[in-house]
């Protein structure tokens, strides 16, 4: 118990600081920018799977460790999409997902956003529209923001979530 | 205010209410002809109704007016060279409201129940004479007709119970019904002969100067056996869930609130009144089986999925509590504390009142279910908030009173009890010093499984999706039981909200049972009630009440202004699903499971058995649970046995010749002359 | 009360004894009824003594009633029956006579033992009068166990009634000897006719060999 | 009298203001033992704005009773919470109320959330409901023999008289009173769905048990749930610094410097409670969901004891 507590006070805090955010990553903006201020103090999002290959999600996962520390800007994972703000998909969506994707969609109260993770959420990547698959997200649910990388470091998909939460206006300001 | 009032005289009350038993009889003789169709058993019920209402006044009007010796009136009626006396002294006024109050609402219930019962000539006949033998065992001031009082409420429940014999269940249950009645009823007599001595005195007033015939420890075992097992104790409850769900709701609403009341009351009229000043320990076995009987009755709850023998097994619950309550009274008034033992009584007391209350309210809404739906199995049930609006919120109050919480009345009797266990360091001698924490753990471990069991019964009978066809057919019930229900849930918050004028009112018992009584509650600022003293321990019911609906009300109305008012209905959300069947849903079942692993693995030996099919095979697997109901193993199965072979053998004296008839007569004479012959 | 009058009541009771003894000897019919006639007389001897020694005009009528009723009539009455209905004239008895004799004085010996401390209080001729009188009654009722057909026992159970009546009369202040003797003859009036009636014959198992030679079709 | 009733109407404000700080503060901390920055300190309270503003999506089968529950359980905690003295003792309300009177109303607000949670009718929220009462049949029982304890110790159940007893002089080191501690500690842990017990950032539906039955709740029926939560985290932090901490909260009826210390020392209690708790917390793992009802038996023992010895050690005086 002792180590633990020592190494915890000599390493002391290794957060690394918050991505700028980059508009090209937008697809769509719905929200004005009040609303997207409150909820992007407090921000819940809730993962869903729609057939990725995992990939993604080890990225996604590395967000909650203490570089990225995704619950240091106020943004935490929950359980139900009823919590939620921000649904994070991940992965070409799937036929069998398609149904549930659509349900969770409907189940998340507004004003809610829509992240597109990976190659396969952004464009269907290698697999593409098939039998098997409905393609990219933005197929079934309206998507706010594409980010591309098979899979996206986790630097790149913070950024897309913060350029989900702040509003567009801000462009014209950075390259 | 009252004095202004013109008040009947003692005398004139005993003989007014031996006038409504008397009525009550008669309205039973009547039931006989008038059950042919539905406007006569309605005429019936509303009249057991009315009688019963101008009975609780009577005793109410008894229990108040301060007179200390009660007026008894002799009827001829009686033993040879005895008679019937009849009086209502504090502690009978005390039960006869409490037995009238519930009598009369359930009858109003009644009154739209137990039109279209299947046929009512088995069942309205009996239901006032249940009644009035009821208010006679109250009402009697000497064994004899203390005793037929009895035999008649436990023959006229018996008749009730098995009004309905089409299924084998309802017959069986009556079998157990007559045979532990018919015991318990034997062991009352000899309480009573031992009572009444040498020179055979059986009216109480005499009991109470002469001396006991035998040991007075043993009248008290006698009276924990013959009472005990009419209100259900442990060892001899077995019968009580087999007979309360057996007979028509609105009768076993009845049996459930106010016939064990009745036992109880004869508990106390036998060991507390005419048994004399008890020894110290007394105590001991009341303690021990309530404690029991508590905790077993809860866990017996826990694992029923039939809503009628869940309710039944919770009377074993309730009926525990009190005998607490009796047992803590008895060791203080033996170790001459009157005022704990007064704390004690009342809080045991006040119990009875809130369990006739709630435990009638239930069941009057297992009824009003029963009539929706025909089903009394909860798996079927589910979703009936929807559409049995009132008997929901109705049978929510009665859950939330009977799991002891807060603004309801059940919380009020259990916090009694407690403060009467926070004053047991006084108690002198060592045994019931370290009993009474064990019995506090068993008794509050109890409330939380009640609690427990009641989130289990109304979670899986109204909320969720039906299970069932049935369920979702289900319409509210008519206007008569909607309005006892109705009356029963706001008796309930009445009671809960104003305890200091119930605890008030019972004062008078505790006077004539332990000689000491508690000070007026009126004194208290808010309304509130402490007992013993104010830094000792205080609860404002109605602060408490008024706090928790000013908050409720404050944060609605905040949410309502500051919260967005957007809402939306969509699907439940499912890990998206799509459409899973009713049956994905926690049933009553499953809801137990976590504490049948948690205790049940230990009482009653509950084992669970996956059958898979064989790899290749299309049958579905099948869990298996397999329970052994313990006391039934221990205590009934070998005394059952025992009957069996004792019956084998004698039936072969049937068969005999006349000779060998003879032969057994001529023996016994030999036998009986040599004993007179040596017996010098 | 001369002793010589007490002797002789006293020796009448004990012959009374006696006579319940033959009864239980007895293996042929018609033996057994001469022999209960003969009890019946010593009783009504007894009984008549005793209505001399008390002076009590009533015991009179209980002697002619024992005399004539139980003398005569029941005893004639039974033995026509018994050729009537042809039943077998041996008497079949459980236990053999030995042993049931000397269980006869043990029980003898126990009503004495059981009646003396009892009646300490009345006089040396009533103790010993109702000591017999048990003994008789305990007699009669060894005969009904350990016969097997009808007519004995109810022999048996007459025998046990003169033994009541023995005591009846034995007790000075006993009221009702009267009514109590003719409810008695009444109720062996009905168990007579009832025997007549009903032939319950085959109601009382019988090891008559005979019987049981043609359920094993061996006819003689 | 109007100084109590200041003082109560403080309480309830205060009680309602600290409850969220005190949730941001365990989660700062407890990121920090984790080596990363926590979330800024009005966390909650964004959170709670937030889901205010959010819409209510309620599920097409959800009664009444669904919609009613969040408030009902909401204004229990809020009362139970404001009838512990946190700084200053004396409150007009808890005249009317006592320790027995709390735990029922803690009662109260657990049976309408299981209820909540049954009424959906989905799997989730009845795992939630079964499992919270089968801990609640467990640690009620242990918590009312904490009650039993402390009262039986200073004579009362009232809450302001026991800390004024602790206070006093005759307040001895006893063993009962330190089975009293660890026990009210670990039903405080289960109430409260900590660590050991139940975790309450999981996301896996099979291990939850509190968050499972509000995962049908959205918008403002969240919020007040939310907020309900960590009212009751409150009030057994301020439940244990009242009974066994007492030191520095403000008499009735003392000057405004003595309910100043008494705020002040209330904070720094409920700062050193959160810090031991989130220490605790990152210490140790969740237990299987049936290891936790030997978690709480032992609590339950523990409590019985200190009762049974408590009369030993009384016996003695």
């Amino acid at each position: 118990m002792w180590k633990t507590l020592r190494q915890i006070g000599s390493v002391g805090v290794v957060t690394e600081t918050p991505p700028q955010l980059d508009e090209q990553l937008r697809v769509r903006e719905h929200l004005q920018a009040q609303i997207l201020g409150t909820l992007g103090r407090a921000l819940c999002i809730r993962h869903i799977d729609a057939g990725s290959c995992n990939g993604c999600e080890l990225e996604i996962h590395a967000l909650n460790n203490a570089f990225y520390n995704l619950e240091g800007l106020g943004i935490r994972f929950v359980a139900s999409p009823r919590h939620a703000d921000l649904l994070l998909v991940t992965g070409p969506v799937a036929r069998n997902m398609e149904l549930a994707l659509k349900r969770t969609y409907d189940a998340t109260p507004d004003p809610k956003l829509v992240v597109a993770i990976g190659d396969c959420g952004c464009t269907g990547g290698i697999f593409g529209r098939s039998y098997a698959s409905a393609g990219s997200v933005a197929n079934v649910i309206p998507v706010n923001v594409a980010v591309p990388g098979c899979p996206p470091h986790p630097k790149r998909i913070l950024a897309g979530i913060l350029t989900a939460i702040t509003a567009a206006a801000t462009r014209s300001s950075d390259p | 205010m009252i004095q202004a009032l013109w008040l009947p005289g003692p005398l004139l009350l005993t003989q007014l209410a031996a006038a409504a038993i008397a009525s009550l009889l008669v309205l039973a003789v009547l039931g006989v002809f008038l059950a042919r169709h539905p406007l006569g058993s309605r005429f019936v019920y509303g009249a057991c109704a009315l009688v019963c209402a101008a009975l609780a006044g009577l005793a109410l009007l008894a229990l108040l007016d301060p007179s200390p010796t009660p007026s008894q009136i002799r009827l001829a009626v009686g033993l040879p060279l005895g008679q019937t006396l009849l009086a209502l002294d504090a502690l009978s006024a005390a039960f006869a409201v409490i037995v009238n109050v519930t009598s009369a609402i359930v009858s109003v219930g009644a009154i739209g129940y137990g039109a279209h019962a299947r046929d009512p000539q088995r069942v309205v006949p009996f239901y006032p004479a249940f009644i009035a033998g009821m208010n006679l065992v109250l009402l009697a001031q000497d064994a004899f007709s203390f005793l037929v009082g009895w035999e008649f409420m436990s023959l006229a429940s018996w008749a009730l119970v098995v009004s309905e014999d089409r299924s084998e269940g309802n017959r069986y249950a009556g079998l157990v019904y007559v045979i532990m009645a018919a015991a318990g009823a034997l062991t009352l007599l000899f309480a009573f002969g031992i009572l009444a001595g040498t020179d055979g005195g059986y009216s109480f007033a005499e009991m109470r100067q002469s001396a006991a015939f035998g040991p007075a420890a043993l009248v008290l075992v006698l009276a924990l056996i013959g009472a005990g097992s009419k209100a259900g104790l442990v060892p001899l409850h077995a019968w009580l869930p087999l007979a309360h769900p057996a007979a028509p709701s609105h009768v076993s609403a009845l049996m459930s609130g106010v016939m064990t009341k009745v036992a109880v009351y004869g508990f106390m009229r036998i060991v507390f009144d005419l048994a004399g000043p008890p020894s110290w320990w007394w105590s001991v076995p009341v303690l021990v089986v309530a404690g029991v009987t508590a905790f077993l009755g809860v866990l017996h709850a826990l694992m029923e999925h039939d809503l009628k023998r869940l309710l039944a097994y919770h009377t074993v619950e309730n009926i525990g509590i009190i005998f607490i309550g009796l047992g803590l009274a008895l060791a203080f008034e033996a170790s001459g504390m009157g005022a704990a033992a007064a704390l004690a009584l009342v809080a045991a007391v006040f119990h009875v009142f809130n369990h006739s209350l709630f435990k009638s309210l239930l069941f009057l809404g297992s009824g009003a279910i029963l009539n929706a739906t025909g089903e009394r199995d909860m798996e079927h049930l589910g979703g009936l908030i929807h559409r049995m609006p009132v008997t929901a919120v109705t049978f929510l109050v009665g859950c939330v009173a009977i799991s002891a919480l807060p603004p309801f009345n059940g919380f009020v009797s259990e916090w009694l009890t407690f403060q009467a266990i926070l004053l047991s360091p006084e108690l002198p001698q060592w045994i019931p010093r370290l009993l009474v924490p064990a019995i506090g753990a068993t008794l509050a471990c109890s409330a939380a499984l009640a609690a427990a069991c009641f989130v289990k019964a109304f979670g899986s009978t109204f909320l969720g999706r039906p299970r069932s066809q049935v369920a979702i057919a289900a319409r509210e019930t008519d206007l008569w039981l909607r309005s006892a229900m109705v009356a029963f849930a706001s008796l309930c918050l009445l009671a809960g909200v104003l305890p200091g004028w119930v605890m008030d009112a019972l004062r008078g018992v505790s006077d004539v049972l332990v000689g000491a009584r508690l000070d007026s509650q009126a004194a208290q600022p808010w309304l509130k009630v402490a007992p013993i003293s104010a830094d000792r321990g205080a609860y404002g019911g109605l602060l408490v009440f008024a706090m928790i609906a000013i908050a409720a009300a404050a944060t609605a109305l905040i949410a309502r202004r500051v919260a967005s008012h957007a809402l939306r209905r969509a699907p439940a959300w499912d890990c998206g699903f799509p459409d899973p069947s009713p049956a994905t849903q926690y049933t009553s079942g499953s809801f137990a499971q976590p504490i049948r692993r948690v205790f049940g693995s230990l009482v009653f030996r509950a084992r669970e058995h996956v059958e898979m099919p064989k790899p290749g095979a299309a049958g579905a697997a099948r869990l298996r649970v397999d329970m052994h109901d313990t006391v039934w193993e221990l205590f009934y199965a070998p005394v059952i046995r025992l009957v069996d072979v004792l019956a084998g053998h004698l039936t072969k004296l049937q068969f005999l010749t006349i000779r060998k008839y003879l032969m057994l007569v001529f023996a016994t004479l030999i036998l009986l002359l040599i004993i007179i012959g040596t017996w010098r | 009360m001369t002793a010589l009058d007490s002797d002789i009541a006293h020796l009448l009771a004990g012959s009374m004894v006696l006579v319940s003894f033959l009864l239980l000897y007895q293996d042929r019919m018609f033996a057994l009824l001469n022999v209960f006639a003969l009890h019946a007389c010593v009783l009504s001897f007894s009984v008549g003594w005793q209505a001399y020694l008390q002076n009590a005009p009533h015991l009179f009528i209980t002697a002619v009633i024992a005399l004539v009723f139980k003398g005569v009539v029941i005893p004639v009455t039974l033995h026509r029956i018994v050729v009537r209905l042809g039943i077998h004239r041996s008497i079949e008895t459980v236990v053999s006579v030995g042993p049931t004799m000397l269980f006869g004085i043990a029980l003898v010996a126990l009503s004495i033992v059981v009646m003396l401390p009892v009646t300490v209080a009345a006089g040396a001729f009533v103790r010993e009068d109702l000591a017999f009188a048990l003994s008789i009654v305990l007699l009669g009722l060894l005969m009904m166990v350990t016969r097997r057909n009808a007519v004995s026992q109810v022999i048996g159970f007459m025998s046990l009634e003169n033994g009541l009546v023995l005591a009846a009369t034995g007790a000075r202040g006993m009221p009702l000897v009267v009514e109590i003797s003719v409810a008695f003859s009444v109720l062996i009036a009905f168990i007579v006719i009832g025997i007549f009636l009903f032939r319950i014959r085959e109601r009382f198992d019988t090891v008559e060999l005979q019987a049981l030679d043609m359920s094993r079709g061996e006819t003689e | 009298m109007i100084r109590d009733w200041l003082t109560q109407l403080v309480q309830l404000a205060a009680v309602l203001v600290l409850a969220p700080l005190l949730t941001g503060v365990t989660r700062k901390v407890k990121a920090r033992l984790l080596r990363r920055r926590g979330p800024p300190l009005l966390q909650p309270y964004r959170d709670l704005l937030k889901l205010i503003r959010k819409e209510t999506v309620v599920a097409e089968n959800a009664s009444w009773l669904f919609r009613s529950a969040p408030y009902v359980i909401f204004a229990t905690t809020w009362v139970a919470a404001a009838l512990i003295p946190t700084f200053a003792t004396g409150l007009t309300f808890s005249a009317g109320a006592d320790l027995i009177v709390i735990v029922g109303l803690l009662g109260t607000a657990r049976f309408f959330l299981a209820l909540a949670g049954l009424d959906v009718g989905t799997s989730f929220g009845g795992i939630g409901s079964s499992r919270e009462m089968m801990f609640a049949s467990l640690a009620e029982p242990a918590m009312l023999m904490v009650v039993f304890t402390v009262s039986l110790f200073a004579g009362s159940t009232q809450l302001s008289t026991i800390s004024a007893y602790m206070l006093g002089p005759q307040m001895g080191l006893s063993i009962s009173l330190a089975l009293a501690i660890v026990a009210l500690i670990i039903v405080s842990l289960a109430e409260n769905a900590r660590i050991p017990v139940d975790n309450p950032a999981t996301h896996l539906e099979l291990t939850m048990v509190h968050e499972a039955m509000i995962l049908e709740y959205s918008g403002r029926h969240l919020a007040v749930i939310e907020a309900a939560a960590s009212l009751k985290l409150l009030l057994y932090m301020s439940l244990i610094a009242c009974m066994f901490a007492p030191w520095g909260t403000a008499v009735a009826g003392g000057g405004a410097a003595a309910y100043s210390i008494g705020l002040v020392a209330y904070a720094i209690k409920l700062a050193v409670g959160g810090f031991l708790l989130v220490v605790f917390e990152t210490a140790t793992a969740k237990m299987r969901v049936f290891r936790v009802p030997e978690f709480l038996g032992v609590a339950l023992m523990l409590g019985l004891l200190g009762a049974m010895l408590l009369f030993v050690s009384r016996v003695s005086q």
